[in-house]
């Protein structure tokens, strides 16, 4: 164990400060690891998710934002649904990836925050998602946030692209909705 | 309501409930001369212990421990045992109350049924076996279990053809008894008695509920209680443990733990089972007993050994079984549809990464929860229950339910083991019968019998009676035969065939036979004395005979039964079991029960919480107490602690106990008082006790408790005693009442759990120190919610309700950091400051913090005086210097010596719920001695003086301390401390002692004749 | 009957054959599918990563409009499904929702395709997987048999399908790295299918278009990643019952699949059109 | 085939070839082996009719003297049950008739006798089919042994 990796002193505000923000009553949590042993995505996790927990109950705020393991939650509420204590991980999770981007700090799944701004701005849009719009604006949006074009990817996008267009799977034109204005509305805030 | 009142109570008490726990009560009550009710709603008495195969932590066998209790219950005449019934409503007020039982009609006639089961054997319906736990069938008239008492079959009405669709009739053509009775009907009895226990027991958490575990879906996943009945010899598979997909001998196994338990997700199952740690340990141990080359492993999160020797066990489980105990909590089971096979997915505590791994077998650890039929039961009698269903008792009176008159105890109060429930049933026992104590002997009946024949100069005349248990003997057996041949031999003036010895009209039949051939000795030939034996003795006393004048031949249980297939070697070896017994039975010698007269007064050692409460509970009964407290004060040292998690107060408790005590004109309190000497026995022991003032009283008693507490450990290590900031549990106690303002200011604070307790040295847990934590972590958090409040622990061990309360600590942050024994943490001093440094588990990291206080919760010590008492009343003592009593699951409130009890923190460490209720059952237990005139003991061993050598083999040899030499220089044995084992007897190299009922004579004679010569030549059948 | 369909965005594009078969399938059975007029965008798993409000008001916008509707609404997509449960709970609309999958495996609808049942599909051997988002969390989607649903199983069992038992039913296909992150996707992906194997299915049966996408879509690229050789159809079990109750346009929708189902079907003789 | 049980003078005629039926005792304490013994009748499990029960208040009242008198009375064979260790009802019985039994065993060996005529076993109330077990195999056993040379001195 490296020396500078000690824990020293814990810092117990930023837990209430979470839990209250977040309404995820994470003090439940007796650290059974029982979330962790059901996810399915540990295996590309830095922290699997109890640790997230007990890295929240710590204070350990630097860490935690720079975790891919926030990013890589696939929120499918598996851990949620079996946590003995009702410990609704996969909004923590929801929660941290918020503050990191609202902190204006580099999440640390660039792609993977990339993909829902690009989502989102496809729905502030159009009103409804179209899967060709968002593939052509997430891989620019990817690519700036990498700071690299992974040319491989894109052809083997465009490749699918092709074959599901051929089959009648792409649409290049969005449906319209009259509820456009509505949702545009709803972004505003 | 004034003249039911004035009105003379009822000398009776109704037992709800015929588990472990309602027949101890039982068994109490009717020992202290009252007459009891035992209403089971079930077809037979025995609860959920009849159902487990061994029992933790001494791995005994359940039957063997339950057998006595049970035929304790049948045979004793104060008890009356009503099966297939329930309490329906409950009128009037304590000591006066009327109780509306409804009892089910069971188309059996009680009287009539021998129990043979041949009706089972010609009914056509298959049912759900529900004692096998489903996993075997049983017929719709059935015996819920082999062993079952009564030993009366039932029609199980919603599966009988019969009633379903209006034939059958199997079982009454072929019942030889006519006990099938189809006009019965249900109904309504009313009874009048002065108090109710209930003892309904507890119910499991349904596995289906816990979808993730595919219990119902997946074959190979059982349930605790299924795997007991695997491991059981008369379970579905004859004790050998099999996997349901393919009856193989599974390779590993994996316990699952907290199926149904602290859990916040599923309704009403916040709180810890407490038993399942243990019980699943005892099963991982078993099966590796039974297949050598099978791997158990157990997956947990905290394991809660808090019991006396459960910690000890588990490392046990560890060492010597290879049991593997993984803390990770599994998500999910899947299944491999082909194979059958398991796989779970687990943090490896060795790499820390996550794991697959395939096992042959689950087994879930289901959590307990009130038996289904209590909560209407509760509701019919208006009992107030808690969230979770069980009953709501108050800690200062852990037996009484919120209404007057009704007593609780087992598991309906809450999950419990059965030493804890044998405890609170005696406690319970102890309880209820305070209110009727003035009428205590009033209901009960004692039969009048005839004097005794005198022997005197008469020849030996034998009667010798066939039974034929239906076809049971006479199937197999050729009992006309086998009785004709016993007429011939020696000493025998008849012989006789009964249809059914045991039933109504053949005891009466027995009786006239004995009179009117004017026979001395009888042999009966049927069944086991084990069960028959109380009976027959009984009808041969009221035929004027001496009870034991009597030998049964087992030739049913031990002969037709085992060799069905064989009935010409059968009859034979009947023909050689009856010879055996008629040799024997012609040396048999009346025994007169020697009466020792009892001294209605208790000595109680220790005045604590226990020795408190035990005091007033027998003097409250109106015996004559001595109190001998070693301090100059009472109340032990609980006198000045804090309010417990449930808000107990224990000083104002004590303070209320002491004052009853010193008003009571039946409490003689000796304080700075030591106990100087000790002798006697059960009934009428003299101690004497040296006073504060020098002065020496002897006081004369019939029974002793012993209540001597326990100390907290003065810890040595982590700067304790070094640095003033390094304190105890205790200590933070007195800091928080005395320095408020202090302790508010602290910024953090880290407790250290199980400071001297499991370790090498000092291998068990101090059951309260968790709790401890948890509670004045709770107060620091109160006291300012900014303080960082760390617990360090090696397991939390909040079981049964505390479970809340350690998560209320959580939710208000206090944060729980767990540390493997082998790294402790390390407390040490930078300059000037205090520091801690300790492993993060989940993070594995190391974290340093510098902490206002370090707590350290010490563990509990047997009182240093409690050696020394111990040695005065040769009592035993466990290696760490507890208190040892009789047996750990079955008499944990009795010491091996008769008349000597125990309770409180010196037996083990304790919650003062559990104090209260171990003192009061220490005390329910000694007063069913005292409650006695006299005490009658039976045969036990005699010495011949003229032959005793003096060479103290017997001395050595006893295991109760019995023979001693006395005066005369020869041994000597008390037959009112003789327990008959006959040890002494089969060392003692002069052949001086005598076994009374044992004796070599008849012991030999039953050997000589299975090769008798002069018995007559027996033509083959 | 009357019910609201609210399709959800993927099925005006990539699963255009889900919607199809759903709207085919509903009508062979009488059910007839009001489409949500003007419906919008659910806000999917990006709208609650980045944004609770929205993950909230965007799929209410949808309910408010459903409800002024009255009838009961059906939804295919399982993740709509969830964030129109969830945004349900927020903004406390009685509305009924169901996923169209435990829609039509009510007792009603599936003694309505037992008797219309013309082509059993006795020979096809799968296992019927749901994914996430159509049961999990219980506390919101409701539903009770969250660990082990059936309705597929007993919907595909009316139609006669060999339906295996697997332990996998709800595991995480990774919907939403499909783009972002596919090496955790393919990982995902590719045990569902080993799995799938090792229960002796030859296709598998969803009721999702976020899974039958990865299933399907991208079954060629994990073979490759993994070099493997998979070739398993994954089919909506709304296109199982068209080919089993003989509806018109079957054939148009499997063949938008990437892995061909065709030949399978040949194989096993079923396909009647 | 006509056979003569329980004298002795007709088993002496007894020889090797006949099927030889042995005459064992078994000695079981009240607590756990005799309730074992009970129960395999109970749940109807078959052993050989050759084991005759003597029931004693514990193993450990099991003589020596009784082991020996059963032997020279005629027994081929002689053993004694009790509870599992550390179960014993009165603490160490067990322990004792394990030392006895072990005791005659050795003394058996040096006058030339197989020590397997007598034997010691353990067993829980509710092990009927330990006690089945313990039944057949003693049975085998003897019979294998053949007669107590004793019965023909
Ligand atoms: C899998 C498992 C393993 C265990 N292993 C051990 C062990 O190794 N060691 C140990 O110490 N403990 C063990 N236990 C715990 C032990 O079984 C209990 O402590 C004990 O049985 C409690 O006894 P009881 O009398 O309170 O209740 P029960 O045994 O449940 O008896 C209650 C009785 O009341 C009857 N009844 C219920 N409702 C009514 C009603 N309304 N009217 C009339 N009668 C009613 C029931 O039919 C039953 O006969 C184990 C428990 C389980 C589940
Ligand atoms: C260190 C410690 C901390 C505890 N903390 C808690 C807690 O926080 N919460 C909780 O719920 N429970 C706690 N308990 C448990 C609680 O103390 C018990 O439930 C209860 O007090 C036990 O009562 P007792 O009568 O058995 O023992 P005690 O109260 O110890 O009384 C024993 C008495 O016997 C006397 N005595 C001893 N030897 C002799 C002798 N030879 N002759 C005459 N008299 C003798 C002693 O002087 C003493 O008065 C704690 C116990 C200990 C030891
Ligand atoms: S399952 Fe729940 S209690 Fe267990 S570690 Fe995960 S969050 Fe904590
Ligand atoms: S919701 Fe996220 S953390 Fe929870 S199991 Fe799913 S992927 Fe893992
Ligand atoms: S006596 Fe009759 S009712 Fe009783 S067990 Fe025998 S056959 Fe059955
Ligand atoms: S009448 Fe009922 S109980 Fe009797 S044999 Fe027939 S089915 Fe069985
Ligand atoms: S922690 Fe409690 S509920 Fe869980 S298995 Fe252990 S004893 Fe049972
Ligand atoms: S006494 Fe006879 S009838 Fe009664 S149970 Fe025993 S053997 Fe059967
Ligand atoms: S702290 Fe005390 S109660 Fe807790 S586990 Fe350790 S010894 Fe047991
Ligand atoms: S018979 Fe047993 S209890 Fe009695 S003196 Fe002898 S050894 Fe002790």
């Amino acid at each position: 164990m490296q020396v500078n990796n000690d824990i020293i002193g814990i810092e117990s505000g930023f837990a209430r400060q979470v839990a209250l923000d977040s309404g995820v009553d994470l003090f439940a949590c007796y650290q059974c690891e029982k979330c962790t042993n059901g996810c399915p995505v540990t295996f590309a996790m830095d922290y699997e998710p109890h640790q997230i927990i007990r890295m929240v109950q710590l204070g350990l705020r630097e860490e935690i934002a720079r975790a891919s393991t926030i990013w890589v939650c696939a929120s499918c509420e598996t851990c949620f649904t079996r946590c003995p204590q009702g410990v609704d991980i996969p909004k923590l999770m929801d929660y941290l990836k918020q503050l990191v981007l609202s902190q204006g700090d580099k999440p640390a799944e660039g792609a993977v925050a990339a993909f829902h701004q690009v989502f989102l701005e496809n729905i502030r849009r159009f009103g409804r998602v179209n899967e060709a719009f968002l593939m052509g604006a997430y891989q620019l949006k990817s690519a700036k946030a990498e700071k690299r074009i992974d040319v491989k990817e894109m052809i083997s996008n465009l490749k699918l692209g092709i074959e599901m267009l051929k089959r009648g799977r792409l649409g290049f034109i969005p449906k319209k909705t009259g509820a456009k204005e509505a949702v545009r509305k709803l972004f505003e805030k | 309501m004034t003249n039911t009142q004035t009105k003379e109570p009822t000398g009776a008490v109704m037992v709800v409930g015929g588990g472990i726990g309602g027949m101890q009560a039982s068994i109490d009550l009717a020992e202290s001369g009252y007459l009891v009710y035992l209403v089971e709603r079930k077809s037979s008495i025995g609860g959920r212990m009849s159902q487990l195969d061994k029992t933790f932590p001494t791995n005994d066998c359940a039957m063997c421990m339950l057998s006595p209790r049970l035929i304790g219950c049948a045979s004793h005449p104060n008890i009356n045992i009503i099966t297939l019934a329930e309490l329906i409503g409950l009128e009037g007020s304590t000591g006066n109350l009327t109780a509306h039982v409804k009892k089910y009609a069971r188309y059996v006639d009680e009287d009539k049924c021998v129990g043979c089961g041949i009706c089972a054997q010609k009914c056509p319906v298959n049912v759900d076996d529900e004692y096998n736990e489903g996993l075997q069938s049983r017929k719709a008239i059935y015996l819920q279990y082999p062993q079952a008492v009564p030993l009366v079959y039932a029609i199980d009405r919603d599966h009988c053809i019969y009633f379903k669709k209006g034939k059958c009739r199997a079982c009454e053509k072929f019942c030889k008894t006519n006990a099938i009775d189809f006009n019965q009907t249900d109904e309504e009895i009313s009874l009048k008695v002065g108090s109710v226990i209930l003892a309904p027991g507890f119910d499991l958490f349904k596995a289906e509920r816990a979808q993730e575990y595919g219990y119902g879906r997946y074959q190979n996943v059982v349930t605790t209680m299924e795997f007991e009945r695997f491991m059981s010899a008369t379970g579905p598979s004859d004790g050998h443990i099999l996997r349901p997909s393919d009856r193989t001998v599974p390779e590993k196994v994996a316990w699952i733990q907290c199926v149904g338990s602290r859990e916040s997700i599923r309704n009403g199952r916040e709180f810890c089972s407490s038993i399942c740690c243990v019980a699943a340990t005892k099963e991982a141990v078993m099966a590796t007993d039974h297949h050598s080359g099978l791997k158990a492993t157990i997956f947990y999160i905290d394991l809660r050994a808090q019991g006396k020797g459960f910690d000890a066990y588990c490392e046990r489980a560890k060492k010597q079984s290879n049991v593997r105990y993984v803390r990770s909590m599994i998500s999910r089971v899947a299944e491999n549809p082909i194979t059958k096979d398991l796989v779970l997915s687990y943090q490896d505590p060795e790499t820390g990464k996550k794991r697959e791994e395939t096992f042959s077998m689950v087994v879930l650890s289901v959590g307990l929860a009130p038996s289904s039929e209590a909560g209407p039961l509760a509701e019919r009698l208006g009992i107030d229950l808690n969230p979770f269903g069980f009953v709501k008792t108050q800690t200062g009176d852990p037996m009484s339910t919120s209404r007057e008159g009704v007593y609780v105890c087992g598991g309906f109060e809450g999950p419990k083991d059965i030493p804890e429930t044998v405890t609170q049933a005696s406690a319970a026992a102890a309880r209820a019968t305070l209110p009727i104590a003035s009428v205590r002997g009033y209901e009960i009946t004692l039969p009048s019998l005839p004097p005794e024949r005198s022997l005197f100069m008469r020849e030996t005349r034998i009667g010798v009676f066939v039974c034929c248990c239906g076809t049971n003997i006479a199937g197999v057996v050729d009992v006309e035969a086998a009785a004709k041949y016993a007429r011939q031999l020696p000493g025998v003036v008849l012989s006789d065939v009964f249809l059914f010895a045991c039933s109504t009209d053949s005891k009466v039949r027995l009786k006239e036979l004995i009179e009117e051939h004017d026979l001395n000795r009888v042999v009966i030939a049927s069944c086991s004395p084990k069960t028959h034996e109380p009976l027959f003795r009984a009808t041969l006393r009221e035929a004027g005979l001496n009870a034991y004048l009597l030998e049964m031949a087992n030739i049913r249980n031990q002969c037709s039964w085992v060799h069905a297939d064989a009935p010409a070697s059968a009859t034979r070896k009947a023909k050689d079991l009856i010879r055996m017994s008629v040799k024997r039975v012609a040396l048999q010698e009346p025994i007169t029960s020697k009466r020792v007269p009892v001294v209605p007064a208790g000595l109680v050692v220790g005045g604590g919480l226990a020795g408190l409460t035990a005091a007033l509970t027998l003097a409250d009964q109106g015996f004559e107490t001595h109190v001998v407290e070693q301090s100059d004060h009472l109340g032990g040292r609980h006198i000045d602690s804090p309010l417990t998690l449930e808000g107990f107060d224990p000083a104002k408790h004590l303070r209320e106990l002491i004052k009853r005590v010193e008003k009571h004109s039946r409490v003689t309190v000796h304080t700075r008082a030591v106990v100087e000497g000790f002798a006697g026995h059960v009934g009428s022991f003299l101690t004497s006790i040296r006073k504060g003032d020098g002065t020496q009283v002897s006081v004369r008693h019939g029974t002793a408790i012993i209540a001597t507490g326990a100390e907290e450990y003065r810890p040595d290590g982590y700067l304790y005693g070094r640095n003033s900031h390094v304190i105890t549990q205790s200590e933070l106690n007195s800091d928080i009442e005395k320095q408020p303002e202090i302790v508010k200011s602290f910024r953090s604070l880290v407790m250290i759990q199980c400071v001297g307790s499991r370790t090498e040295e000092h291998p068990y847990c101090s059951r309260v120190c968790c709790s401890q934590a948890i509670a004045n972590s709770i107060r620091l958090k109160n006291s300012n919610p900014d303080m960082d409040v760390i617990v360090l622990y090696r397991d939390i061990r909040s079981f049964g309700f505390k479970e809340l309360f350690y998560k209320e600590a959580r939710k208000r942050g206090v944060i729980f950091v767990r540390y493997e024994q082998e790294r402790p943490p390390q407390v040490f001093e930078n300059e000037g400051a205090l520091k801690i440094s300790f492993l993060e588990p989940s993070l594995r990291r190391k974290v340093i913090l510098t902490p206002d206080r370090i707590v350290l919760s010490a563990a509990l010590r047997p009182h240093s005086m409690a050696s020394q008492i111990a040695g005065i009343f040769k009592v035993a003592r466990d290696d760490q210097g507890f208190l040892l009593e009789a047996h750990v699951k079955l008499r944990p409130l009795d010491f091996a010596t008769d008349g000597m009890f125990l309770c409180g923190d010196g037996h083990s460490p304790k919650f003062p719920e559990e104090t209260i209720a171990q003192a009061a059952g220490a005390a329910g237990r000694a007063m069913s001695i005292l409650s006695k005139d006299a005490m009658y003991v039976g045969p036990s061993s005699q010495v011949d003086p003229d032959l005793c050598a003096a060479c103290m083999t017997c001395v050595r040899t006893c295991p109760y301390h019995v023979p001693f030499i006395n005066e005369d220089g020869v041994s000597q044995i008390d037959p009112a401390r003789c327990k008959g084992c006959g040890m002494c007897a089969a060392e003692c190299p002069a052949q001086a002692i005598t076994v009374h009922h044992y004796t070599s004579e008849q012991i030999e004679a039953k050997i000589q004749g299975l090769f008798e010569k002069e018995m007559p030549e027996v033509k083959s059948a | 009957m009357d019910v609201t369909y609210y399709p959800g965005c993927s099925l005006e594009s990539s699963a255009r054959d889900y919607d199809e078969s759903t709207r085919a399938v509903c009508a062979s059975l009488d059910i007839h599918l009001h489409e949500l007029p003007d419906w919008t965008c659910c806000g999917a798993t990006s709208a609650h990563s980045l944004d609770e409000e929205l993950a909230v008001t965007l799929p209410a916008l949808n309910l408010s409009g459903a409800e002024r509707l009255g009838n009961h609404m059906v939804v295919p997509c399982p993740l709509c499904f969830n964030r129109l449960k969830r945004a349900q709970e927020e903004v406390k609309s009685s509305l009924r929702i169901y996923d169209l999958a435990s829609f039509i495996g009510q007792a009603e609808w599936l003694e309505k395709i037992r008797s219309r049942l013309k082509f059993p599909l006795d020979a096809i051997r799968a296992v019927c997987y749901y994914g996430c988002m159509a049961n999990r969390p219980p506390k919101v989607t409701g539903s009770v048999d969250y660990e082990n649903p059936c309705d597929m199983d007993n919907i595909c069992e009316a139609l006669g399908v060999d339906v295996r038992p697997w332990s996998y039913k709800t595991d995480c296909c990774g919907a939403s790295f499909s783009v972002s992150r596919k090496d955790i996707m393919y990982n995902l992906v590719k045990k569902l299918y080993d799995k799938a194997l090792e229960a002796e299915a030859e296709c598998i049966v969803v009721s999702c278009q976020m899974c039958q996408a990865n299933l399907d879509l991208y079954q060629k690229d994990i073979s490759i990643h993994f070099k493997g050789n998979y070739n398993i159809p994954i089919f909506y079990f709304t296109e199982l019952i068209g080919l089993a109750l003989g509806l018109k346009g079957t054939t148009t929708w499997l063949k938008r699949h990437m892995v061909d189902p065709i030949p399978f079907l040949e194989k096993k003789e079923l396909l009647r059109q | 085939m006509p056979r003569v049980s329980g004298t002795r003078g007709s088993q002496k005629r007894q020889t090797m070839t006949e099927e030889f039926e042995p005459q064992i005792i078994a000695f079981c304490c009240d607590y756990c082996s005799y309730a074992a013994a009970d129960l395999a009748g109970s749940i109807r499990m078959s052993y050989p009719s050759n084991i005759k029960v003597i029931l004693v208040p514990c193993s450990g009242r099991v003589d020596p003297v009784y082991l020996l008198r059963a032997l020279e009375e005629g027994a081929d064979g002689v053993y004694v049950t009790g509870c599992m260790e550390g179960d014993c009802h009165f603490v160490t019985g067990n322990f004792k008739a394990k030392k006895r039994v072990s005791y005659i065993r050795k003394m058996l060996d040096e006058i030339g006798i197989e020590q397997d005529r007598v034997q010691m076993f353990n067993m829980s109330a509710s092990d009927a089919p330990e006690f089945a077990r313990v039944a057949k195999m003693m049975t085998e056993k003897i019979r294998a042994l053949g007669p107590n040379p004793l019965r023909d001195r």
